[in-house]
Order: C-alpha cells, then structure tokens, then sequence
C-alpha cells in the first residue's frame, strides 16, 4: 500500500484582529510559520514544499506566494506553490499538503492560509469574485446572498431569529477560551445579538462573522518522519471536496447540497455511520449564525430543518454530544485566506488535546470543513489513532 | 508590539485601475441585442436535458453539452420572488473605487420558464413589505442601451397578479 | 518511486491566437474539456477530480476557476486550482493519483492575455513597498536579466536572435502555434527595441488558448491509451523574490529544480539520455540561460551551445515555445503536454523520432523566480 | 468595425484603493529616505550580510535581523536596461533606465531607476548617486532617481 499516512505535526496561528497595524503582510505570516515550526521543533532547512494561499485581489498581490514564500516563510531555494479557491482557500490548501505527503513526493510539507482583508476590504474583493457581466453590478459581496440564504431557509423551517442568535452566543463565548480568536464575548447574550443593527435583513450585525487579519500554518509529516517529531499528531482519515455550478443562482441557496455530498464521501471513507456518535468535535465554517444551523443539516448532523432543534437541546454545545467550534468558529474570526485552515488547526488542537479551556475532553475524531466559492465544500477528518 | 492609533498607521497606498476586456459570448451577444431592440429576455435551453439556463450561457453543467444561438429561448420578464433582503451597510464597489450607494433591495426569483434563479435588485428596500411568493416584474428604462442593470435597473414586486401585464 | 505510477493518457489543445473575443473563458475551456473527452472516448463520469490553473489578476476574477466550473465538469466533484503556471497543476494532478484517491484527475489550464494589459498583470507581482512605484514588469526585468547575463558571458544579441529564428521556424510545423511566419536573424535584430538589448522579437506574443489532459494511475492507463507517458522524475525550487537579491546570471532555481529531478529519474548526462525538451523561453536570451541551467553545457556557453546546434535541428522547443505561443498561466502545462505528445508519437510534422524520454519546464512569478522540472518516459 | 467588437465584449475595471500597512521595517527606511536623505539597510545577525531594501527576516537564514546600517548614497552599477517601451505605471517616461545598484556598504543589489536613457553612457561598475525628491510621499520614489556621477 504506497498511500502514506499523512499527519500534522505543528500548529501556528497568529492573534486575529480586524487590523494588524504593527506588521506588513510577510511579518505578519512570519509569526504563523515561526510558531509552527517551534511548535514541531522543526528548522526552516526540515520543510520540503511549501503551500501557502491567500486571494490577490483583497490585498492586491499578484503571485503573492512568490513574495510571502520567500520573504515571510523558509521558501528560498524550495518549492513554492499557491492554491486557492475562495473562502475555502484554507482547506484546499490543507487537502493539497494532504495529497503533496500522501502521494510520497515529499516527507514534510508547511501549509500557510493568510489574509490581511481591512488593506483592500471583504466585501469589495469577494464582489470581484463573481461574474463581471450577470453578477457583479449588483451584488454586495457574500453578505447579500448569505442573507437571502438566510431568509429562505428560515422561512422554509420556521427557524427564528433568537435560534439563529442563539449561534452566535455560542460561538463568541466559545471564542472567549480561545487565545487566537478575534472577537472574544464572555458574556454575550442573546439580547446583544438581537439588538444589533440589520445590515442585510435578515441578518443582523453580530448574526455577520468579522473582518480579520491574521495567518495560519501548519505543518504536515508523513508516518516515518511523525516518529521522529512527536508521539501526539493528528492523523488525516479523509479529505474530500465538493463543487458546484458556476453561478450559484443555478441551485435554490440554502440547504448547501455540497455539505451533503462531501459529507456522505468522507463519511464512507473514515468510517463514520452517524456523525453525532462517531465524531467528538466539528469546526465549521459558518459565515453567518443562520448557516451554522444550515450547515449541521447539510453535514448530517440532524434532519433538514432541525438545525435550530440540534442547538436547542444543546448537542452542538461544549458540553453536548458534538460541540461545534470550540474555536468561536467563522463568526469569530474571519481572515478569509486562513479561515478555512483555522478550522483544520483547531480540530487538530482537540485531536492534540490542547486545547486547554476550550478542550473538548477525550477527541478521538474531529471534523474540519471549509465554504467558499459558488456554495462549495471542503471536508477533513482527523483522528488521534492512523487510518486503518 | 504597541498599538498603534489610527491616525498614525504608516502605509503604503497603491489604487490598483486594471481595465478588462471581457469576452461575453455569441449567447450574451445575442441576448443584449435582443434586449436593446425588442426588450426580450433570452434564455439558453440544453437541447439534450431541456434544462432553461438563465442567463443564457454555452455549457450546460448537467450534460457538459453546447448550448447555441439556436438554442435560445425567450422568458417572460416576471418570476417568482423566492428571497429578499436589503443590503444596508457601506462598501467600496471594486468596478468603480467608489462606495455603492445603499440601501438598496435586492433579491432571488426564479423567471417563469427558467429552471435557475436570478439575483437582481428590486425597488423596495422595505423587507417587511416583501414575502417569498410573490410575483416579481422587471422594470425597463425607456431608452435601451445593451447594458443589464441600465437596461432592468431593478425588478418590482407585482402587488397582484392582475395589475401584472 | 518506479512502483508508484502516473500516466499521461491524452492532452487536448486550443490552437493559440492572439485574441480569441468569441469565446468567454468557460467556452475556451470547454473546447479542450470537450476535445480530450471525444479523443479519449470518455464522458465526465470518467474523471475523478479536476485540478486547474488560472490567474486572477489574469482574469480579472478572483477564485478565477469559479467561472469554469460548469465547462470542467466539476458541478458535485471535487476540483481545486493551483494560482500559478500550468506544469504546477500537473505536479498537483499526479500528486492525486499517486496518494490513490483517485484513478483519473484531469488537468486544465486556460489564459486570454488578451482581456487584460498585461503589463499592469506583471507590474502587480511587484510588492508594493519597494518595487511596484517603480514601474517594473515582465519586460524590463528580462531586459535587466538579459543584460546582465550578456555582459558577464559575452553572449551576443545575434546568438540570442538564433533561439528566437529556430523557436519560430519550429513553430511553423505546429498547427496549435500562434506565430507561424519564420523570421531571420536581421528580422529579430532590427525590431523595435523595448528593453535593452531586447527587442519586440526577442520577446513572446500574447495569446490565447487553453490545454487539458487526463491522468490515469498504472492500472487504468492501458483503458485509454496503449502509448502512456509516465512521470520519471520531478524537481521544483523557487529563487529570492526581490530583483536585487537574485542571481540574474545564472537561473540558480532552475538548476536545483533541475538536479533533482534528474536524481529521481536517475539522470547522469542529459544532453544524451533525454531525447525531447520543451522550455519555457520566457525571452530570446532565457533559453542560452536554460540550457546552462539544464547542463546542456557548461556556465556561459549558453551562446557557444546554440553555434553549434543552430543548423542541427536540435530537438528543443519543437512546439516553438512561448517565443511562438505565450497564453501565459498555460505555458507549463503546454510544455508538459507537448512532451506527452512526442513520447507518445502523435506530434506530426514536429515528431522527434523515437523519442523515448522527454523534458518539460514550467515557471511562476518574474524572470523564472519560481520552476518545476518535470521528467517524463514512454515506457 | 469597433462597435462590432464592443457588442462582443463587457468592459470593466477592477479598481481598489489599497492601503498597505508598512510595518517597522519599511516605515524606517521610507522615513529617512524623505526627512533625512538616508539610505539604511539590515544586517543578518547568522549570515552577516547587509540587505537594502531591509526586512523582518533574511530569507536565507530565515533568521529576524535586527540591526540597521546606514549606506552611502552612492553605489556601483551591478546590471541595468535602458526602457523603450512605456506602461501606464511607469514613473517617467521612456527612455530612462532601470539598475541594479551595489550601494556603498551593501552586501545586495538595490533596484531603481537611472535617468539616463542611452545604454552606451551606462556600465556595469559606473558610480551613481542617488537623487531625493523635494516634497517625499512615503514611498520608493521619495528617491527620484539615481543619476551618473
């Protein structure tokens, strides 16, 4: 069996805030990489590949990984690549270092996601996203069609607002244990996110996740090199993507059929019959409260429409039966480059069991996923033991 | 590291301008054509799965099949409002450098005969007088130029289905 | 890595021209897409996963691959997309057949240099501290580069004009080739000068055009092809970003990238055991670079290498290279594909005989900062 | 003819006000370009050398340096083209050239721009100098030129 097992090995994240006033983008992804590399006690000269993955128009950088790889990561005289597909440029990088160690072509690989959004603006470089000529004149970035997505999805279920709110006081104190997390609310209530501001009916200011800057890396080794790195890695058990049509308006918005078919795949492959039982933590990529709700249907957690249920009786909660992003997830932080990383680091910290306050306790399997794009998926799960 | 205030951030400003030159296609050719001298509104149908395209397009994603002139159907401009919201918050349009004036409404329909949704702006930036349901019509300006969002600067909720042509 | 297989089974090309304005980018993609699954006798059940390979600024798209979705066939499958030179996608494309979760990839890259400028495009590589304001782009750093090599090995322009006259007159025999009409050592030396010594002929056109190709592992290549090109060896290596730090002499990346590959395909004397090369000739004098960098010859007798084989039909760059056809973001995965093409014998009137072993180059970034070499066989 | 080719094609632009944070680095070595006619580079504290434009880390050793060296404002032609084409970006107009400069003190070659516009007058070890421009903007160009001394 050639197929190598693939683990990660060190974690780095930088502290996420709207603005890095104190550092230019490649000091700022310095500060990741440093961290992962001390994190795996590994030197710059260890790394074979480098991955690294932001999207050019939000900051502007044309080829970015030729100037980041080399000035802010040990890139110099090693290969360099950029992967990136939107708001899931984070995961795909994660399953690209997946399949660079799987395949055998190299032993250790440093994967980076980063974004410093408030230099060019969310909104204005997702709007650029989209289609020049049918979407882009009147689209308002993701927040305009999340919010539709919203609305018909809450008035398909009958999901409520409070229940939609109830997401984001979850994920925000979640965030409070979380040192990396951008936005921290000890003590949100429910009132809090109630009574903020609509920006895009029916989303409210804190139904929105942020605007974030900040890098994530991580580093993979395959299980010869694990041996010699640590005796606590997180072990890949699948990795697998679903796209969708070109234009989003081809499909009805909401349920992310894409959830459902990447999930069904790495599901089978990892083994996993009923999410709820067999996994012990999920990060997802919830963009708004309402997708959270959304997304654990999409993801099998529960049945279409009983998203808010799930929530309500407290499942996806620290202490229920699947806690969802211990981490404070998207709604907490949202550097869109490194989002979707961050969900494949934070369930590799619970698979590590370090998490300190935000530990979920004995994590055997964890689910990452990223959203991005025209409504697409990307799901990893790891696990504390090899695959099998 | 110290916070630094707002004011004294010391940076590096750079007003990227890049004009494109975007190919549209012989199906868009056709359907501002179309728009401009006839008000129509084309779609593409798929000659092997029946699939109506809006907009009209050359792939059809289920058969990986061409789609051409040929294949082109007229829709009626209504449809059914199957989403709404009201975008109210500021933000630099990436087209002009400027900030989009808001808000403005803006929804999901679905155009009678077409199989996919549109999003497109809509006159009415009062969400609590939108209800998923409801008929939606599109707007033409007087003088037509080829161009979508001069052309149908917004389509408005039809109060009942009687005052709709 | 001989157990471990992946194979080339069928590549589809666009013919290249200067500007394809019927065609949107999802039509471009879909002709290849299309092409590759009639020659192939296949439908888009037969593809496991897509990679791609587009460029944003290129396109004027971020998450540019979003707008081939549809064409790719990627509506329910997983796609992912390398922002970076086509011959990168393929590395990633095998990377997913030899981790054996899939049986068949298929890998497309597309560019329409013209939409856009492209010289704001390469401006924009530029970070915006130290280079960007002053105006630089794909021309003028050649053009520093070219200098600098002249100067230090006494190379000539006119030996540079000999790579731009074989380059063209290769290309004539290539039906996808944009530039097709030969040009003579005076024709390159007399045009226009753009950034000394380089003149518009020793610089490529800007094209459109799009190429894809199917990735089998070992066990489904013989459902699709009895002519499959393996992958022998692979090397990749990316040299300092900043212009002043980098060694404009010698392509001190290509050379790494290059060495490894050859220790994977247990290459010794490349010259004589790699049978066809296809180069990524970003600029005239580039190529006498590459064939240093490559240990065709030795340092600075890049010029002296093209004296001597000018008139011997030197199997290199046999598609006529960038200098004839330059979609930019597909360029690697065109010399990947046209290596596939000779091994496999279908390359017509350009075919190198019996060419058993074969070269392709790709490069990311400005004046080849980023490279990957890629070794391929035919058995 | 041309209105046939505009029916074919939706023309647009993607244009973004981009603020880059400079960080310390940077900040340092624009502020004394424009308030004091200074040239500094970085020294790597594993490998020694003195880079110009300085940054955080020195990308062979991967290693943050931290100590600044001020440079002459002269230096030594390394390479240089001389520009005949022109771009919407371009400081100048052409013919101007751009060099790479050995700064007195330098271990790296800084890139700018000459304004001399005739290869003949230009060498590889020609001694230049830099010319500052009278009311600086925080960026690059706060150095108008190098010129042939």
């Amino acid at each position: 069996m050639t197929k190598h097992q693939t683990a990660i090995v060190g974690i780095g994240q930088t502290k996420f805030r709207s603005k890095r006033r104190d550092v230019n983008i490649p000091e700022m992804i310095y500060e990741a990489v440093r961290m992962a590399l001390d994190d795996a006690q590994l030197e710059p000269k260890d790394i074979d590949a480098i991955l690294i993955g932001n999207m050019d128009h939000f900051e502007g950088i044309n080829f970015s990984e030729m100037w980041t790889g080399i000035d802010a990561a040990p890139g110099y005289l090693k290969p360099v690549v950029k992967v990136a597909t939107g708001g899931t440029t984070g995961s795909s990088l994660a399953i690209c270092g997946y399949h660079n160690v799987a395949s055998g072509i190299y032993d250790k690989v440093l994967v980076i996601g980063w974004e410093k959004l408030n230099e060019g603006g969310a909104t204005t470089g997702i709007i650029t996203a989209f289609d020049p000529v049918w979407e882009r004149p009147s689209l308002a970035g993701a927040l305009g069609p999340l919010a539709l997505m919203a609305g018909m999805y809450s008035a398909k279920y009958g999901i409520t607002p409070e229940q939609a709110a109830k997401v984001t006081v979850k994920n925000r104190s979640n965030a409070a244990n979380n040192p990396f997390a951008h936005l921290q609310m000890p003590d949100i209530t429910i009132d809090y996110v109630m009574s903020s501001q609509v920006i895009s009916y029916p989303l409210r200011l804190h139904d929105c996740c942020p605007q974030s800057e900040g890098a994530c890396a991580l580093i993979y080794a395959n299980e010869t090199e694990v041996k010699k790195i640590t005796d606590n890695p997180a072990w890949f058990h699948a990795v697998e993507t679903a796209h969708y049509y070109t234009f989003g308006t081809d499909d009805k918005m909401y349920d992310l059929p894409t959830a459902t078919i990447a999930s069904k795949k790495a599901y089978k492959k990892a083994g996993i019959k009923d999410p709820i039982n067999d996994l012990d933590v999920a990060e997802i990529y919830e963009p708004t409260s309402w997708s959270e709700l959304s997304w654990t249907e999409a993801l099998g957690f529960c049945k279409p429409g009983e998203g808010g249920k799930l929530l309500d009786e407290g499942i996806t909660q620290m202490s229920g039966e699947l806690p969802v992003n211990p981490s404070g997830g998207v709604l907490s932080t949202n550097p869109i480059g490194a989002t979707a990383m961050v969900r494949v680091a934070e369930a590799a910290t619970q698979i590590m069991d370090r998490g300190e306050k935000r530990q979920v306790p004995d994590v055997e399997r964890a689910l990452a996923m990223g959203f991005g794009g025209s409504l697409w998926t990307e799901l990893m799960i790891l696990g504390k033991e090899p695959m099998r | 590291m110290s916070r630094k205030k707002k004011g004294d951030i010391f940076e590096i400003k750079w007003k990227t301008n890049l004009p494109y030159r975007w190919s549209i296609g012989k199906l868009a050719v056709k359907f501002f054509e179309e728009l401009k001298e006839n008000k129509k509104i084309l779609g593409s149908k798929c000659p092997k799965c029946k699939k109506v395209h809006f907009p009209p397009r050359a792939v059809c994603a289920e058969c990986l099949v061409k789609m051409t002139l040929d294949d082109m159907v007229e829709l009626p401009p209504r449809g059914t409002l199957e989403g709404f919201t009201v975008v109210n918050y500021p933000f630099t349009d990436p087209s002009t450098g400027g900030i989009r004036p808001f808000p403005y409404g803006y929804a999901i329909f679905k155009l009678d005969g077409a199989d996919t949704y549109t999003m497109h702006f809509v006159n009415e930036t009062d969400a609590s007088k939108m209800k998923i349901g409801q008929r939606v019509e599109a707007v033409f300006n007087d003088e037509l130029v080829g161009d979508l969002v001069a052309d149908i600067p917004y389509f408005r909720i039809v109060e009942d289905e009687k005052e709709g042509d | 890595m001989d157990k471990d297989k992946v194979a080339i089974v069928g590549c589809a090309q666009t013919k290249y021209e200067e500007d394809k304005i019927d065609l949107t980018v999802s039509e471009l993609v879909f002709e290849v897409v299309h092409q590759l699954h009639e020659d192939l006798g296949i439908t888009n059940d037969d593809v496991g996963c897509v990679i791609t390979s587009s460029n944003d600024f290129n396109d004027g798209r971020t998450i540019a691959n979003m707008a081939i979705q549809d064409a790719v066939g990627s509506v329910r499958k997983s796609e992912s997309r390398v922002s970076g030179d086509g011959a990168f996608a393929y590395v990633y494309g095998a990377m997913r057949i030899l981790s054996e979760s899939y049986d068949t990839v298929l890998v497309v890259s597309h560019c329409k240099c013209s939409e856009v400028n492209q010289y704001l495009v390469n401006n924009s590589i530029f970070d915006p501290f130290y280079q960007r304001h002053l105006g630089l782009d794909q021309v003028s750093s050649a053009g520093l580069m070219a200098n600098m090599y002249m100067q230090k090995y006494g190379i000539s322009e006119e030996q540079a004009a000999k790579i731009a006259v074989k380059n063209r007159k290769y290309a004539r025999d290539n039906p996808y080739a944009h530039l097709q009409k030969e040009i003579s050592i005076e024709d390159v030396l007399n045009s226009k000068m753009m950034a000394y010594p380089l003149k518009e002929l020793d610089l490529p056109p800007f094209s459109d055009g799009a190429v894809a190709m199917l990735l089998t592992n070992e066990a489904k290549a013989k459902e699709f092809t009895d002519t499959p090109v393996w992958l022998k060896g692979y090397g990749s290596c990316t040299d300092a970003y900043y212009l002043g730090h980098r060694n404009m002499t010698d392509l001190v990346g290509l050379e790494l990238a290059a060495k490894e590959a050859y220790k994977m395909a247990n290459i010794q004397n490349p010259l004589k055991e790699i049978d066809i090369f296809e180069v990524y000739d970003a600029f005239s004098f580039h190529e006498l670079m590459i064939y240093e960098s490559l240990g065709l010859c030795k340092k600075g007798e890049g010029g002296k290498f093209i004296d001597d084989h000018f008139e011997s039909n030197l199997p290199i760059n046999k598609s006529g290279g960038v200098l004839s056809s330059n979609p930019t973001m597909a360029n690697g995965l065109i010399r990947v594909a046209e290596v596939a093409t000779q091994l496999m014998g279908k390359a017509g009137k350009r075919q190198v005989n019996n060419a058993k072993i074969g070269l392709a180059h790709g490069m990311n970034g400005i004046c080849s900062q980023g490279n990957c070499v890629l070794i391929f066989g035919g058995e | 003819m041309t209105d046939d080719i505009e029916k074919k094609v939706y023309r647009g632009r993607i244009k973004v006000p981009y603020k880059h944070t400079a960080g310390a680095y940077v900040e340092k070595f624009i502020t004394e370009i424009g308030k004091n006619n200074k040239i500094y580079g970085v020294r790597c504290p594993k490998c020694g050398e003195v880079y110009v434009p300085p940054k955080m880390v020195c990308f062979k050793c991967f290693e943050k340096m931290e100590e600044w060296v001020e440079l002459g404002n002269q230096g030594t032609i390394t390479g240089f083209t001389v520009i005949t084409h022109s771009t919407p970006v371009m400081p100048l107009d052409p013919p101007f050239a751009y060099a790479r400069i050995r700064l007195d003190g330098a271990d790296s070659d800084f890139v700018h721009i000459i304004n001399e516009g005739d290869p003949n007058k230009l060498e590889v070890g020609a001694r230049v100098a830099a010319v500052f421009k009278e009311k600086p903007r925080k960026r690059i160009l706060d150095i108008e030129y190098f010129k042939l001394v």
